[in-house]
Formats: C-alpha cells, sequence, structure tokens
C-alpha cells in the first residue's frame, strides 16, 4: 500500500490516537524516519485489514508517547528512543538505553543528528 | 595410571557439545538442531548436546558477535572446562558474513574469543557441520595428549 | 509473609535455542512481574538499506530470520513491486505461494518440536524433526539451500518447479501428511501435552485485538485476522478459510498451528494443481521511485509489516521491518504473571518466538 | 504416553532413517549451492560479480588480472553466477569443507595456481 499519511500537530496527537483507539483500531507499529534536521514518526493502526497512518514531525524532544492509550506501544518506543535518540514523555515502562543495545554500542545509531545522550547503566525497569 | 588414562581416553571419546546462539539469524541454529535429531543423529558419535557450560568440551558458535553478548560470550567460554574446542558454525561467525558492516556487530567470534574450527556456508550443512564437530574432536583429543590434565582419581568418587 | 525474589532466565538457557533474557519477579513459585531485556541478537541491518542497493537487500532481508526468510524476501520484493508499478507473472506468484506455505510447514513444525523438547517430551520433538527433513528435502531440491532458499527477486522469482519436481513433491507431501496424522492424535489427546497446555497462559479475545497479537496468538483466542485472505501473491486463486480457535489457552494454540500445516499442505496441492506455465520473472529496469510504501503479509508467526522509503536513487532512504513477534511480545508479558515458575519456557515457547526476528 | 506407542512401534519395525553421514554420503541435488569456483583462464576480470555481490566479498582488480573472493564472507546467493558474462563463475554442489585457519582465495590470471593463505 502506498502511503498517504495526514500530519498531525504534537499537541493533537494524544486524542487523534484516542479517537483511533475508540474507535475500535488495532495498533500496527510506529515508524521513525531521519528529515533533514528533525525527525518523523509516522503512527500505523489498523481496522480489520484496512491500515490508517497518521505521522508528526518533530525535532526530538518532548514527543508525547501513546503508550498509556495503547499499552503494546511500549517496545517500539523504547526502540526509537534508543535507536534515533527522541525523548518520549510519559512511557509507561522506561527501559533506560538497554532494551536492544549494549553498553557500548554507538549511541543513536540510526539517526543522522544526535539528541540526547544514552546514560550509562540504565536500569531495566 | 590405568584409570587416569581410561578417562582422558573417554572424555576425548565422548565430547559434550553446547552450542550459543550469538546473534545468528537461526538459520545455523536450526542445522545445529538438525545434527541432534534421528536424521543426521551426532549422538552416533557420543556428541550429547548440554545445556550447562560446565559440562561442556566443545562451544559450537553461530552468528556474529555484536556489543552486547560479547561478555556472555566471554562468560560461557570462560566457565567451560580446560580443554575446549571452539567451532564457529556459518560465515557469521567466521567474518561476520553480510552483516559485517553493520553498527552494533563486531564481525567474527575471533575478535573474542579464540577459534579452533571454522565451518563456512549460509547456513552450514548439517554434513559440514558434522566434519566441523569431528575435526574439533580430533583436535580435543590431540590437546588431551599435548596438555596434563587435571583430573584426579579421586575426584570421581 | 512471602518474599519477592528477582531470577534471571537466560540468554543462555537450557531449553532456549535462541538468547532471551527475562527478569522474572517471583513470589514463592508464582511469577508476578516480568521484564524483557532484548538486543542479544541485534544486528542493525535496517542501515544496510543505505549501503546496499534495493537488489542485494534482498539477500539481507531474507537473512532477518532464518525460519520465516522466504516470506521476508517476498514481503520485500512486494513492495519494491508495488512501488515501481512491475507486474509478477502468473506463475511467479504461485511458485511465490508454493515456498512460502513450504516454509510455514517447516516453521510450525520446528515449534512443535522445541515445544515438546520444553516439557520434556523428548519422544515427539525427535518425531517432529524427522518428519520435517523431508519438507527440507524438497526446499533443497527446489531452491538449492536447505534453509535461507534465496528463491525471490524484485520482479518474480529465480528458479522454477518443474512437473517431475511437482509430482515428486506431491508424494512426499501425502508421507508427509501420513505421519502428521499419528502425531496429531498425540498433540490433540496426549495426557501431557494437556497437562501442561490447557487453561495455561490464557489470552482472552479482548486483551489479544488490543495488544495487538498476531498470527497463531490472536488466531488462537478467537481473533479473526489472516491477511492471505487478502489475496497477496496467488491466495486469490485458492480456496481455504482462516483458521479460528477461540479458547484462547496454550492448547488452543497448539490446534491452530497444527491444523495449519495440514492447511498448507492442503494450500501446496491446489497451487501445484493450478499452477499456469509461463514466465517466473520480469526484467527490472531502473531504480524505485521516490515515495513510501508499506506492505504486509502473513508469516507462519503473524502479520510483518515492511515500510519502505524510496528516494528514487538505488539506495532506500529507510526500510524498516515490523515482525510478529515484536507484536507479540506485549502479549508474552501480559500472559506470564501470574503463571508458575514451571510454565515460564513453555509460555515463551507457546508465542514460538522468533528473536532474531524481533531484533533484527 | 500411550499415545506415542504406535509411532515407537513402527519406527522399531523400520529401518534407521539416519543418514549415515560419514560413512555413506548422500548425493547432493544437483541445483544445490554450495561453494563458488572461478575457472580463471576465461575470466575478463570485469567487475561484474563484484558489483552485484550482496555480501561484497569478491574483489576484483582489473590491471593486474586478480581475482581474490573470501569463502568466509560469502553467502552462495548465486547472483555473480547468474551475472557473470562469460559464465566461468560456477557454483559447485559440493559444500565447502571446515579448516582451523580462515583463508582468502587469490587467482590470478598468469599464473594460474590457487594460493592458500593470506
Amino acid at each position: 500500500m502506498i502511503v498517504n499519511s495526514r500530519e498531525v500537530e504534537i499537541g493533537n496527537l494524544k486524542s487523534e490516537v484516542k479517537k483511533y483507539h475508540d474507535g475500535g483500531y488495532r495498533f500496527v507499529t510506529e515508524t521513525c524516519l531521519n528529515l533533514e534536521d528533525k525527525f518523523k514518526i509516522i503512527y500505523t493502526f489498523a481496522i480489520g485489514y484496512d491500515l490508517e497512518n497518521i505521522h508528526i514531525i518533530t525535532d526530538g524532544k518532548n514527543v508525547p508517547s501513546v503508550s498509556d492509550i495503547y499499552s503494546c506501544a511500549l517496545a517500539v518506543e523504547n526502540e526509537i528512543k534508543e535507536l534515533f535518540g527522541i525523548e518520549f514523555d510519559g512511557l509507561a515502562v522506561d527501559f533506560g538505553g538497554n532494551f536492544m543495545l549494549g553498553e557500548s554500542s554507538p549511541i543513536s545509531p540510526q539517526a543522522d543528528i544526535e539528541i540526547i545522550r544514552r546514560e550509562k547503566g540504565g536500569k531495566n525497569e | 595410571m590405568g584409570l587416569k588414562e581410561f578417562v582422558k581416553k573417554s572424555f576425548s571419546k565422548s565430547p559434550w557439545v553446547v552450542h550459543y546462539d550469538c546473534g545468528s539469524c537461526n538459520g545455523c541454529d536450526i542445522e545445529v538442531l538438525a545434527c541432534m535429531t534421528p536424521i543426521y543423529d551426532m549422538e552416533r558419535f557420543g556428541m550429547v548436546n548440554v545445556g550447562n557450560p560446565k559440562h561442556a568440551d566443545i562451544l559450537i558458535v553461530t552468528g556474529t558477535v555484536n556489543e552486547k553478548n560479547k561478555d556472555v560470550l566471554k562468560n560461557v567460554y570462560d566457565m567451560m572446562p580446560d580443554p575446549k574446542v571452539v567451532v564457529a558454525a556459518g560465515i557469521c561467525a567466521c567474518s561476520g558474513g553480510i552483516f559485517r558492516d553493520c553498527y552494533n556487530v563486531l564481525g567474527g567470534i575471533d575478535k573474542v574469543i579464540p577459534v579452533d574450527v571454522y565451518v563456512p556456508g549460509c547456513p552450514a550443512k548439517p554434513e559440514a557441520m558434522i566434519d566441523g564437530l569431528y575435526k574439533a574432536a580430533q583436535i580435543l583429543k590431540e590437546k588431551y595428549s599435548r596438555k596434563e590434565v587435571i583430573v584426579s582419581a579421586k575426584s570421581l568418587g | 509473609m512471602s518474599d519477592k525474589s528477582t531470577i534471571p532466565f537466560g540468554p543462555q538457557h537450557p531449553v532456549l535455542p535462541e538468547p532471551i533474557h527475562l527478569k522474572l519477579v517471583v513470589e514463592d513459585e508464582k511469577v508476578v512481574e516480568a521484564y524483557p531485556a532484548f538486543g542479544f541478537v541485534h544486528r542493525g541491518l535496517e542501515t544496510l538499506a543505505q549501503k546496499k542497493d534495493f537488489n542485494q537487500m534482498v539477500y539481507v532481508v531474507e537473512r532477518v530470520c532464518g525460519i520465516c526468510s522466504c516470506m521476508h524476501g517476498q514481503d520485500y520484493c512486494e513492495a519494491i513491486e508495488e512501488l515501481m508499478g512491475i507486474e509478477v507473472p502468473v506463475r511467479a506468484e504461485y511458485l511465490r505461494t508454493i515456498w512460502a506455505e513450504l516454509h510455514r510447514i517447516h516453521s510450525h513444525l520446528l515449534w512443535l518440536g522445541l515445544f515438546a523438547d520444553a516439557f520434556g517430551f523428548e519422544n515427539l520433538f525427535m518425531q517432529t524433526w524427522k518428519i520435517r527433513e523431508k519438507i527440507m528435502d524438497i526446499l533443497e531440491a527446489t531452491s538449492g539451500n536447505r534453509v535461507i532458499i534465496s528463491v525471490n527477486i524484485v520482479g518474480g522469482v529465480r528458479k522454477d518447479i518443474n512437473s517431475e519436481q511437482a509430482k515428486w513433491i506431491l508424494k512426499e507431501l501425502d508421507e508427509v501428511e501420513r505421519q502428521l496424522k499419528d502425531i496429531n492424535d498425540v498433540v490433540m489427546n496426549n495426557y501431557t501435552v494437556k497437562q501442561r497446555t490447557v487453561g495455561i497462559g490464557v489470552l482472552t479475545k479482548e486483551e489479544a485485538y488490543e495488544l495487538g497479537a498476531t498470527g497463531p496468538m490472536a488466531k488462537g483466542s478467537g481473533v479473526d485476522l489472516d491477511l492471505r485472505t487478502t489475496g497477496y501473491a496467488a491466495y486469490k486463486y485458492l480456496d481455504f478459510e482462516p483458521i479460528v480457535e477461540k479458547a484462547g489457552d496454550s492448547y488452543a494454540r497448539n490446534l491452530v498451528r497444527m491444523r495449519e500445516i495440514f492447511q498448507s499442505i492442503d494450500l501446496i496441492r491446489q497451487a501445484l494443481g493450478k499452477i499456469p506455465d509461463g514466465e517466473i520473472n520480469v526484467p527490472v529496469k531502473g531504480n524505485p521511485p521516490a515515495g513510501e510504501v508499506i506492505s504486509r503479509l502473513e508469516q507462519s508467526r503473524g502479520e510483518v509489516v515492511y515500510y519502505i522509503k524510496s528516494n528514487g536513487t538505488k539506495f532506500l532512504d529507510r526500510l524498516r521491518i515490523r515482525t510478529p513477534t515484536f507484536a507479540n511480545i506485549p502479549a508474552l508479558l501480559k500472559i506470564l504473571p501470574g503463571s508458575q515458575l514451571q510454565d515460564v519456557p513453555v509460555l515463551i515457547l507457546t508465542i514460538d518466538p522468533c528473536i532474531s526476528c524481533t531484533e533484527r | 504416553m500411550l499415545d506415542m506407542l504406535k509411532s515407537v512401534f513402527s519406527n522399531l519395525s523400520r529401518k534407521p532413517v539416519t543418514r549415515m553421514y560419514p560413512f555413506e554420503e548422500r548425493k547432493p541435488f544437483d541445483i544445490n549451492r554450495g561453494h563458488l569456483e572461478n575457472n580463471i583462464d576465461e575470466c575478463i576480470f570485469c567487475g561484474m560479480c563484484q558489483r552485484v555481490c550482496p555480501s561484497n566479498c569478491i574483489k576484483v582488480d582489473r590491471k593486474t588480472s586478480v581475482w581474490e573472493y573470501d569463502p568466509f564472507e560469502c553467502v552462495l546467493c548465486g547472483v555473480c553466477v547468474e551475472k557473470c558474462p562469460k559464465k566461468c563463475l560456477k557454483l559447485d554442489v559440493h559444500y565447502r569443507s571446515c579448516t582451523d585457519k580462515k583463508y582468502n582465495i587469490h587467482l590470478e590470471k598468469h599464473d594460474d595456481s590457487e594460493k592458500a593463505g593470506a
């Protein structure tokens, strides 16, 4: 399916996601992309076999987490946090940067620009 | 010294194998497992797959080493009693294979622990794996003959 | 009265062929909480898309996971074909379906063996792996390699199945089906199997939907989702019904997988009966145009989602793979609390985990 | 446990399924992807194999007529064989045997020798 995603303001993100949740959509995934000096996060929802996408453009700081609406978003948000260095606000369970990468791995390896440094020895909780 | 000789001989005749998946794509893992199951049946040669590295003589490693599991691999290797033989199964374990340019990959387990046998193939065929294990058993035998092994008759009870 | 203690589980564990690490908080023998830690197989292969061109990436995505390799390649190729507007020949669609279904059988049999091993049913383990070798022989004879078969390319497939091979495959499948029927009785009625699976790890329909579970995990809980019914590849020409069980426990998931094996055998028979003659691939010219595409298909473990962004050059801008096990992890963390410590290996294997898929 | 008896007895009465590998070798299928070979006399050092290889394990030097290949990095996909214009590359059906030392395959046109090591 060729993607036609709708842009959403960061402020409205949670209410939009809530609408999908109440409409009986299931959460499929989030995808993070590098733009020039920003990031684009695509949220994908599905009802039956149909997909719907929304996206936000962010500079990587204080992105509201949707893990309190869809608890399964937790794994993918932790992954994005680690691989791209994006800060999520209100992450239900924060792995502190030890979800995918080890102590000596490169920091935010998939991002073109560096946002935050991983605090060493983060707790796995 | 009859018993000591006997123990040495039986250790090298029936080596036990521990398998550690060090970031492989599962292709080589299932071929290692296929060696244990009826069609290729490695137990014909007295090789038993054990879960505990302290019981094992041969370590089969599959997959690329990444930043997170290099310590685990080192740990498993250190836990094994001397003498020990390491088999790198598949090209990922040999050199990092197709993933050697990835950011999280060290590339080849020989950067972490010494390797005695390299088995090429992507994934290595069970026949190649059996060849590799046979070679490993030969090397183990040689190591036993070369080295004074700390096995006292007393400790056997 | 009872103390809480934390037990680390893995990464090197006798039951698990793959490294996964779980921190289990237990009260006596009961698991209260479970925290996973991944990353022992994380390679970061998504970034290879910026180093290797889109044709070479087929061989990289096949090595995301050795068990579902064929379907990873198929999904990637379908995504690129959709982006470039390539029509794949009908024969290639059928061949992709046949190999995908063979992979599904081999994956489910592999899982059944490991599952039997997890609760100590050694005989069943050996028996399933013996049957599985017949499927591996078919894969080797038709593609040239046992596990990673590398048949899909952008624009079609590389290898063909001739009529003699088709006859031989049908004969082998009859034998596989006959031997599987014996095992099927055991899995469905055996006291040991039932003791370890019935009522263990219950996931209700609502929970499965809410947590985004896919594949047999969702189908075992009564969620009717099977992407094959959307008719990608040759499934539009074939006749089948998605398999759904209602109970939601480990036993129901067993039944889904067992019945899916028989369904796959039936699908291969249908496909070999209907397969038309013709080309097996079309030449691909130029680079994929700039654009974004999402492609999905049903793997043996559930729905896999490929997101591809192309910028018009031969290197892709971004490749992202959402694998089925990644979607099933929240469901695993849901069913672990409240179980007995002794059941943890069985519960982990009941989601049919594929860690190298999860971490890529 | 008695459910399994049927298969136990049928297995006892049949001959073993085990492939007695080192003693009797199974004939490989004729499309097996075992290992890569180059007939260096035919090779024109065009560098096509180097360009298409997904694993970048082949290095071709046109000036000095050297074809280098690392068998411990090759994924045996067979793309180089399909793309080779002179058809001098070939996938042999037998797998490459194990070694205790990694090696490169270094082929030169003028002296036709295969050197191990380096």
